[in-house]
């Protein structure tokens, strides 16, 4: 276990430097720089300003820069919000988006089981119908005209939660609720397929020859084994919700990371994405890591270590 | 003897996207209290499906009681609410299913998974459920149940899971007990062991016990009583004495005929049943076994035969009965085994559709 | 009955698991001669299974040889060497459901083998070799593009064999090819068996549970008990004069079709911490010809006497 | 509170809690995003600017008449070639933490932003002072640049050229003070709200949630701190213009639209239709530029025959439908009074089509289908997109050209424009100070600048040059006027459209001030 | 006791059995997919998502030809009309009819909801089962692959392709499809983990079969139950990323629009002129229930559960 996560820990560090290469160099052929304006500014200016910023340096120069700021945590100054760092763009969006990411991830994840289990339990009946109705729903109506839908009923004609900003719980319900539709649609299909799958199984039988409830069966033997697939899909999801979304966030006016991951690159705010990038790909990973393990935790008969034939 | 279950006319049925599976048609049987009764019978003869619709665990939809009774204790369990079944369920009727692969929860420790009947049944405290768990592992012969009760159903080999089956059903000591071909994947010295093990806890608690087999060998062991199944339908009924020495169905001739026996030189071809069974769908007209009966006469395919009592406990359900039938002769090897079993009748009579 | 057609030394296969290492099959060494059946039997995980995907090479071996044709089957090989060899040795598979693809036809199951070979040149000759290969499991060209599903368990297990059979092999393994068939099926398959033995001189590794089953196609008969051979004896000779404690055990727990005899019967229990083997490996010793029995230098005494 | 037609549920609950803030004297504004900078040397932003001019005060300020008057100055003087600069600071001009502002913090802060090392991307707005282009481009020392703080209250301004309109420049951020003491002793005092952060304004910067919100409060150093009404000005930064007008509609902003926000487009007729839709004219121009190194737009006539096939009416009522005025010249009403009218007719299809023939023929074409299709790019945007559209199916109907679209994100696209790889491409322009010389020398060199259409024009460039040296601003003008219409025979952009600010504000919000370049100040806002 | 039912002496002779007949099967021969499709056919809601599907692609071929105007052409005069008998869906801010517009769109979306679906569902399917079949360094280097090409930010990605080839509907599939695979691997190599344990896997490899041929004869065959239910959730995202494209000059050029931008572009109207995210809207939403249902039917009939 821990030799696993040990390996599976150099690996992550070798994914991440190969996103870390990748990221820098795309962002170097992309055309525009951090100072492209309206206003060509004049040769002497801008080589003043790549000076100032490093970007007169060959790129190996800037590459190892870059790669040894990372190890160091210091991602640098950001080349658009003058005096701020890329840290504190971080430290001061993370927290926000995690907490309405962490609120959406649990709406997605009661409401999406519960609708999943449901109709698994009532297959082809008019729960099961609509439950796939409301996550047809989900899954079709994207998270920004959810969004725009949820202000318009919620906010502005039934006046019960505030239509943007992020300041009370009130004003969190919302882009929450935007943004826990479609991984709540998705979650609900998934659990779905797989609750119809495990409770066609034989020991939901011998559970019920004990004489169990429906209920206990659901909850203790069904869903957890359930679950798997679910979790699968969580790891990326995770990661993704965690770290914000570009379009609730300005939808909302939430001073999240979210919005840092697009603006930076509209910006071409190179510090800023290369920080950006390296906090969500560390992110991205730890999730992947812990979903491969918590696989193993559901269910006992996985091995972490991925068994070969003949192994 | 006092009857602790009585099945009358069960009929199965599952609807199915390639029409209606008529798994069990029209089964007819009684069982005593302290009496094993084992059910044997071709794959796919309903032997599953009966029980589980004693148990009321068929999968409704698609399944469904055409008709019948199960009085159990006098109770019909086919008029029971789920609620009610679930008392009765693992508390005075425990089953064993038949693959132990998957009838274990993955996910679940051996021990949670045996104690939570326990906690069901008699509202026992964790820590003492956890108890009668080892009690019960010990109880089937499994070593270091202390240790065991810990582990996940993967642990443990095809055998150990058996086990753990049976310990579950066991576990609040059942009036009756099914078991759904508890042995199939057992080598024979555990198998042994298996089999003592439940004619002592029924010695003991004068369980009545359903036993669901293909293998004679087990059948001859443990039962009192002998039912063969074919097509959903009971072929032939009987003691055990009466079906292994005096068989009168065809179909059970077979069964008997295609077993090897130890001290045989057998450079012999197995006696097989020829062909596949027939399509539950679209059950043939007349007897179901006609078409690969090599006895079979013409009015098997055309008039599904009655049952005929032969003794007060042996009935069969072939023309071959019937006064005007001609006198066949079972195989060589059946032939072998046979010999006079007492109180037959001096011809067979029949018996009335409804009721044994 | 001398030609030596397999020849297995010091087999051992381990399993690596989070828990420890399970030593499913540990030094197992015998010969298969060319045409004759070995039945293999033993408490259920003593490592039968294992040790016949070990043989065919589906788990790589921890050590030990296995010769075919006195050829190492777990060398390195060539891709050609490989298909050579996949050719001369076929396994049959314990559950008729598992081991067909529910969506492949007949014809396509049993004719991979003839695919994957390039036994047939032309698609014609592909559908002759099914047809034939059907024939001679008893079913018939009519079953060549229906599913598995079917198919009756004997008829499937039929199939299994006729896929086997498709490459010619010279050696078959069969892993409890009957046991979750019921009786009248279970003869319907030995009879085939036996009947390919005789027409093509098939050499079997026969694995059950059921002894009056094995007996009936055995020659001779291996007993494992915890990844090692306990007793290796021609059939008659096992079941008349047992030796092993354990063998004595498995054979008196054989269940007979006979009330009677069941009524009465006494079974023997083993209890492996009777051997006092003192920090002795035991071994595999003749007894008397052909048969074998692991004990130790003082056991061999008392079982020669 | 709002005015709007709305079920009376929901007014009720927007003006009962709108109106507690409205008596505290509480403006609530979106500002979009977060402020690059609030380092007025930093600076480089409409955001940012919207922040500062309502926390710092230059020499002078554009009054409400939209004419500059005497801020941080208390008297200005002007040497006879208009090109030497006295200010004298007022005596009660204080900073924030009450330290006063000095001549010396104009000189520090002009200095400081034209200092090749501290990377102002604005520091160009500096280069009327004399020697502060070569200074910021390294050629030059930083000790000759003519502004001298020759006592505490005296500074001193050379200017390259006559600049009429510099004391509007002085109003402008680039042009504000810091104040020295703290900004030396501190470099990162502008990042946040707090002791350090000292500003000269009406307000200064209470709290400052990056990319949430900026809150402002009265400074009550501030010397004409008696004007100031408002107690409180909460600043959010949404950027999402339909957000913004629910929040207005809902009581939680004051204010939505322009300049500090924007307001969705397909609101504005109802909005319109209600009445609570202002609208102003503001110096700025929308415009297709031509490539006019690139077939067939290297040809006077087609260009024209393009530019004059546009219907622009339909696109300022149908499209922008913010009030927007069709231009038919490139310098806004606001600074040529007579461009209202233009140098040619709106949709003018007969006269387009006669410059396509004559353009045709030129080209040794005969048919207008013969023509390849012609690229029209433009940075994503809704409106750009619609507008594209638009000429696209004019050009069609009107000319019979194909056209083709082709929309890019915005650092491409620019780059693009940089390059000349476009053909025709949408471009706005918004002026920086009050003068015509801002739109027209964007068009006097082909290389550098924002002209990107590869046109130049000797005749115009020597104009415009000319009128720099000027001093007679009647006659400045008219050289300009020249150079316009110039501009216009040879067409290297077509204009599309004047910009306008559409808004909607709280009905007793008073006294908000926007200047002719659409800049607001809140220094004398308040609530009724 | 009974009376002895009356029976002609004749119908007891023997009759005995024909051996070649005895293994006759009873059912019909059905082939697999038969039987699938007769258990399809039998699904009334997976039969009405069919309906609904040939549908909306009867719509998007010929409803365009059902107006008589054309969904490019501007009628600035009678922009943002509502729905009427003249124009059924309403118009929209540039006067274009929009129900033109959205069966234009029609042939757009569900061409690249499709497109893009296959294309992930190939290279996923692909890239899935050979991590899961060949396990240990194959499959941890795959996966990883696939990690590092989620962790570099799409955006950029996509720009890159745009600048580098150019808009073009390859170019958008492209960046449609280049990190849309991954959910799919990762779903079939789940699957193929579990089914590559099953003896007939091993009876192949016994007889020598090469991966590909396990990979596609057993493997992939056996997992199309969720490989469908997967395809049916890509389509969605594959409809919305392309009004995402679009936004960065990669989707279709306008005045072509999908579902997908009609509805981004809709969204600001909604309060004012609804019927312009309302009609997109609404065929999406349709479009997906009917590859719901349609993928729920084929899961049920596929389900070796539910057979037999
Ligand atoms: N859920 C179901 N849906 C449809 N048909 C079913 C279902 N369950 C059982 N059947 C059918 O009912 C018939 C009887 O099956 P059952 O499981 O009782 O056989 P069995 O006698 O127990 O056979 P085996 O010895 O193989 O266990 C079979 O034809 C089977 O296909
Ligand atoms: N892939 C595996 N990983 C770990 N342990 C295994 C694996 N396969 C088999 N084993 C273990 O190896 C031992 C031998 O297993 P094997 O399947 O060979 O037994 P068997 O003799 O065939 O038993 P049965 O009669 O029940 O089929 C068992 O303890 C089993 O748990
Ligand atoms: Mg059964
Ligand atoms: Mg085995």
């Amino acid at each position: 276990m821990f030799k696993y996560i040990g390996k599976r820990l150099i690996y992550m560090f070798l994914s991440l430097w190969l996103i870390v290469t990748a990221t820098f160099f795309l962002m170097r052929a992309v055309p525009g720089g951090p100072f492209t304006s309206e206003k060509q500014l004049p040769p002497e200016i801008q080589k003043n300003l790549n000076q100032y910023y490093g970007l007169d340096q060959p790129w190996y120069h800037q590459y190892f820069d870059y790669l040894t700021s990372i190890l160091k945590w210091d991602f640098g100054p950001s080349f658009k919000y003058k005096g701020q760092t890329v840290n504190d763009l971080i430290n001061g969006g993370f927290p926000v988006s995690f907490m309405l990411g962490m609120e959406a991830i649990l709406i997605a994840i009661a409401i999406g089981v519960v609708l999943g289990v449901i109709a698994a339990l009532k297959h082809n009946k008019w729960q099961d119908y609509t439950a796939m109705v409301i996550a047809v729903l989900g899954i079709s109506v994207p998270s920004f005209i959810m969004a725009a839908v949820l202000q318009y009923v919620l906010a502005m004609k039934l006046q019960i939660f505030p239509v943007a900003r992020w300041e009370s719980w009130a004003h969190t319900v919302l882009p929450a609720l935007a943004l826990a539709s479609t991984p709540m649609a998705f979650i609900a299909r998934l659990t779905r397929s797989s609750m119809l799958e495990v409770l066609s199984n034989d020991y939901i039988r011998t559970a019920k020859a004990k004489g169990l409830s429906r209920g206990v069966i659901t909850v203790k033997h069904a869903m957890r084994n359930a679950m798997l697939p679910v979790v699968s899909y969580m790891g990326p999801l995770v990661a993704g919700i965690l770290t914000g979304s570009f379009v609730i966030e300005k939808i909302f006016g939430i001073p999240g990371l979210g919005s840092h991951f697009v603006l930076s690159i509209s910006n071409r705010d190179y510090t800023t994405i290369m920080g950006v990038t390296v906090f969500y790909s560390i992110l991205l990973l730890f999730c992947i890591l812990l979903v491969d393990i918590a696989y193993g935790f559901i269910d006992p008969r996985i091995k972490l270590t991925g068994a070969k034939k003949g192994e | 003897m006092s009857r602790l279950l009585e099945v009358k006319n069960l009929a199965v049925s599952f609807k199915t996207y390639g029409g209606e599976v008529q798994a069990v048609r029209g089964v007819n049987f009684h069982l005593n209290k302290g009496e094993t009764l084992a059910i044997v019978g071709e794959s796919g003869s309903g032997k599953s499906v009966t029980s589980q619709t004693i148990m009321r665990l068929i999968p409704m939809p698609p399944g469904r009681i055409k008709s019948g009774e199960m009085l159990f204790d006098g109770i019909d369990l086919a008029k029971k609410t789920d609620k009610e079944m679930e008392a009765i369920r693992g508390k005075d009727i425990g089953m064993i299913f038949q693959d132990p692969m998957t009838s274990l929860n993955p996910t679940m420790k051996v021990g949670a998974q045996i104690g939570e009947v326990v906690i069901k049944h008699s509202k026992v405290s964790k820590a003492e459920a956890k108890k009668r768990a080892v009690e019960l592992l010990t109880l089937v012969g499994i070593p270091f149940p202390e240790q065991r009760v810990n582990q996940y159903p993967h642990e443990f080999s095809g055998g150990m899971r058996q086990r753990v089956v049976i310990a579950m059903a066991l576990a609040s000591n059942p009036k009756l007990l099914i078991a759904d071909e508890p042995t199939t994947a057992l080598d024979v010295t555990i198998q042994a062991q298996i089999l003592e093990l439940m004619k002592d806890i029924q010695k003991k608690t004068d369980t009545s016990i359903i036993f669901i087999t293909h293998d004679l060998g087990v059948v001859a062991n443990v039962a009192d009583r002998v039912a063969v199944m074919y097509a959903g339908q009971i072929v032939e009924m009987g003691t055990v004495d009466e079906v292994f020495y005096d068989p009168k169905h065809p179909y059970t001739w077979g069964l008997l005929a295609s077993m090897p026996s130890l001290d045989n030189e057998a450079e012999e071809e197995l006696a097989a049943i020829p062909g596949t069974p027939p399509d539950l769908t679209n059950p043939p007209k007349g007897d179901a076994f006609a078409a690969r009966n090599p006895y079979a006469m013409k009015i098997d395919f055309e008039q599904e035969p009655p049952m005929f009592k032969i003794s007060d406990t042996h009935y069969a359900k072939t023309w071959l009965l019937h006064p005007d039938a001609p006198k066949v002769e079972p195989p060589a090897s059946v032939q072998r085994r046979m010999r006079k079993v007492d109180n037959v009748y001096r011809t067979p009579v029949l018996v009335a559709k409804d009721g044994e | 009955m001398t030609d030596k057609l397999l020849e297995i030394k010091g087999l051992k296969q381990h399993f690596f698991t989070s828990k420890g290492t399970i030593k499913a099959v540990d030094g197992l060494t015998f010969d298969i001669f060319r045409g004759e059946t070995l039945g293999l039997v033993g408490e259920s995980g003593c490592g039968k299974s294992t040790t016949g995907r070990t043989i065919i090479r589906l788990y790589d071996a921890t050590s030990g040889e296995v010769l075919f044709n006195g050829e190492n089957v777990h060398g390195r090989k060539s891709r050609s060497e490989l298909k050579k060899f996949n050719r001369k040795m076929q396994m049959i598979f314990q559950d008729p459901y598992a081991s067909l693809n529910p969506r492949m036809t007949v014809a396509d199951i049993i004719a991979e083998g003839i695919d994957i070979h390039g036994l047939a040149k032309t698609r014609k000759e592909r559908m002759a070799k099914v047809h034939e290969l059907l024939e001679t499991v008893g079913l018939n060209k009519e079953h060549a593009n229906r599913y598995p599903h079917e198919f009756s368990g004997g008829q499937r297990q039929r199939i299994g064999i006729a896929r086997a059979l498709a490459v010619e092999p010279d050696f078959i393994i069969a892993d409890e090819p009957i046991s979750a068939l019921d009786v009248s099926i279970q003869a319907q398959v030995v009879n085939l068996m036996k009947k390919l033995q005789r027409e093509r001189g098939l050499t079997y590794l026969f694995i059950a549970h059921d002894l009056s089953m094995v007996k009936y196609i055995s020659d001779r008969i291996g007993v494992m008990y915890r990844g090692k051979i306990v007793e290796l004896a021609p059939s008659d000779e096992l079941y008349r004069n047992p030796v092993h404690p354990y063998t004595k055990a498995l054979l008196s727990a054989i269940p007979l079709p006979d009330p009677d005899s069941e009524k009465t019967r006494q079974r023997k229990i083993y209890d492996p911490s009777i051997h006092d083997y003192n920090g002795e490996e035991p071994e595999l010793r003749e007894v008397s010809p052909g048969h074998y029995v692991s004990c130790s230098q003082a056991e061999f005494a008392t079982y020669t006497t | 509170a709002c005015g709007f037609n709305k079920e009376s549920g929901g007014s009720e609950n927007a003006s009962s809690d709108g109106g507690d803030k409205k008596k505290e004297q509480e403006l609530r504004v979106n500002i979009k995003t977060e402020p690059f900078s609030l380092n007025p040397g930093l600076a480089n932003d409409s955001t940012s600017s919207n922040v500062l001019l309502q926390t710092f005060e230059g020499l002078t300020r554009i009054g409400k008449d939209g004419k500059p008057e005497n801020a941080m100055a208390k008297d200005v003087k002007v040497s006879d070639d208009q090109t030497k600069y006295t200010f004298t600071i007022r005596d009660d001009a204080k900073w924030s933490n009450g330290d006063p502002v000095t001549a010396k913090d104009f000189e520090y802060a002009w200095k400081w932003a034209l200092d090749p090392k501290n990377e102002s991307q604005y520091a160009y707005q500096l280069y009327y002072v004399k020697n502060a282009q070569a200074a910021n481009e390294g050629k030059g020392s930083l000790d000759d640049v003519a502004v001298k703080a020759t006592d505490d209250k005296t500074l001193e301004v050379t200017l390259e050229n006559p600049t009429p309109y510099f004391l509007e420049l002085t109003a402008f951020y680039t042009y504000f003070p810091v104040n020295t003491k703290i900004a030396e002793s501190n470099e990162k005092w502008y990042t946040n709200a707090g002791e350090n952060y000292t500003s000269n304004g009406p307000f200064k910067l209470k709290t400052w949630k990056h990319n949430d919100k900026i809150e402002l409060v009265p400074n009550e150093n501030y010397w004409d701190k008696d004007a100031v009404k408002l107690k409180k000005v909460e600043m959010y930064m949404i950027n999402d213009n339909n957000t913004e007008l629910s929040m207005f509609k809902n009581g939680e902003l004051d204010w939505a639209g322009m300049p500090t926000g924007q307001l969705p487009a397909d609101a504005l007729p109802e909005l319109k239709k209600d009445g609570s839709l202002n609208i102003q004219e503001i110096a700025g121009t929308y415009w297709y530029k031509f490539n006019t190194e690139q077939k067939p737009l290297d040809n006077v006539n087609i260009r024209k025959a393009l530019a004059y096939a546009i219907d622009r009416k339909g696109i300022t009522e149908q499209i922008t439908k913010d009030g927007s005025v069709p231009a038919m010249a490139a310098v806004p009403p606001t600074m040529f009074e007579d461009n209202k009218k233009g140098y040619f007719k709106d949709n003018d299809v007969k006269k387009a089509k006669e410059y396509l023939e004559k353009g045709l023929k030129e080209m040794g074409l005969k048919d207008a289908s013969e023509l390849p299709a012609i690229k029209v790019s433009y940075n994503t945007d809704e409106k750009h997109a619609k507008i594209a559209q638009a000429v696209q199916d004019m050009w069609k109907k009107n000319l019979g050209i194909k056209v083709q679209l082709d929309n890019s994100e915005w650092a491409v696209y620019i780059e693009k424009l940089h390059q000349g790889d476009y053909q025709v491409g949408r471009m706005g322009w918004l002026g920086d100070f009050n003068d015509p010389i801002n739109f027209l020398e964007l068009f006097r060199d082909k290389k550098g600048g924002n002209n990107d259409t590869n046109w130049e024009n000797p005749e115009y460039k020597k104009l415009l040059i000319d009128s720099q040296k000027e001093t007679d601003p009647k006659k400045r003008l008219e050289m300009l006027k020249k150079a316009e219409g110039i501009f216009m025979d040879e067409m290297p952009v077509a204009p599309i459209y004047f910009y306008t600010n559409a808004w909607v504000q709280d009905k007793q919000l008073k006294d908000v001030v926007m200047s002719g370049l659409g800049d607001i100040q809140i220094k004398w806002a308040h609530f009724e | 006791m009974q009376q002895l039912p009356k029976i002609p002496k004749e119908m007891f002779e023997t009759a005995g059995i024909d051996r070649a007949q005895a293994e006759k099967i009873e059912k019909p021969s059905l082939s697999f997919w038969q039987d699938v499709f007769i258990r399809f056919r039998k699904n009334k809601l997976a039969m009405f998502g069919v309906v609904l599907m040939v549908l909306l692609v009867f719509m998007a071929i010929f409803g365009p030809l059902m107006v008589k105007y054309d969904y490019a052409t501007n009628d600035l005069l009678n922009a943002n009309q509502a729905p009427s008998s003249e124009h059924w869906f309403g118009t929209d801010e540039l006067g274009r009819d929009v129900f033109a517009r959205t069966w234009e769109g029609a042939r757009i979306s569900l061409f690249i909801g499709l497109a893009a679906a296959l294309i992930d569902l190939f290279i996923g399917v692909v890239w899935g089962s050979i991590s899961g079949y060949r396990g240990g360094r194959t499959d941890e280097t795959m996966m990883r692959v696939a990690d590092i090409l989620y962790g570099v930010p799409y955006l950029l990605l996509v720009i890159i392709l745009m600048v580098m080839l150019g808009q073009g509907l390859g170019t958008m599939i492209l960046a449609m499809t280049i990190t849309g695979w991954i959910n799919m691997a990762r779903i079939v190599r789940g699957q193929v983990l579990q089914l590559k344990n099953q003896e007939y896997v091993m009876a192949s490899q016994t007889l020598g079969a090469t991966t590909k041929r396990i990979l596609f004869k057993h493997l992939i065959p056996n997992a199309t139950g969720p490989i469908l239910v997967t395809m049916t959730l890509t389509i969605p995202s594959a409809i919305f990323t392309e009004a995402f494209l679009s936004y960065l000059g990669l989707g279709v050029p306008a005045p072509l629009a999908s579902w997908g931008t009609m509805a981004s572009e809709g969204l600001p109207a909604l309060e004012y002129y609804p019927w312009r995210l309302f009609f997109p809207g609404l065929f999406i939403c349709l479009t997906i229930l009917a590859f719901n249902v349609i993928g729920d039917g084929l899961r049920d009939a596929l389900d070796p559960k539910l057979r037999k």
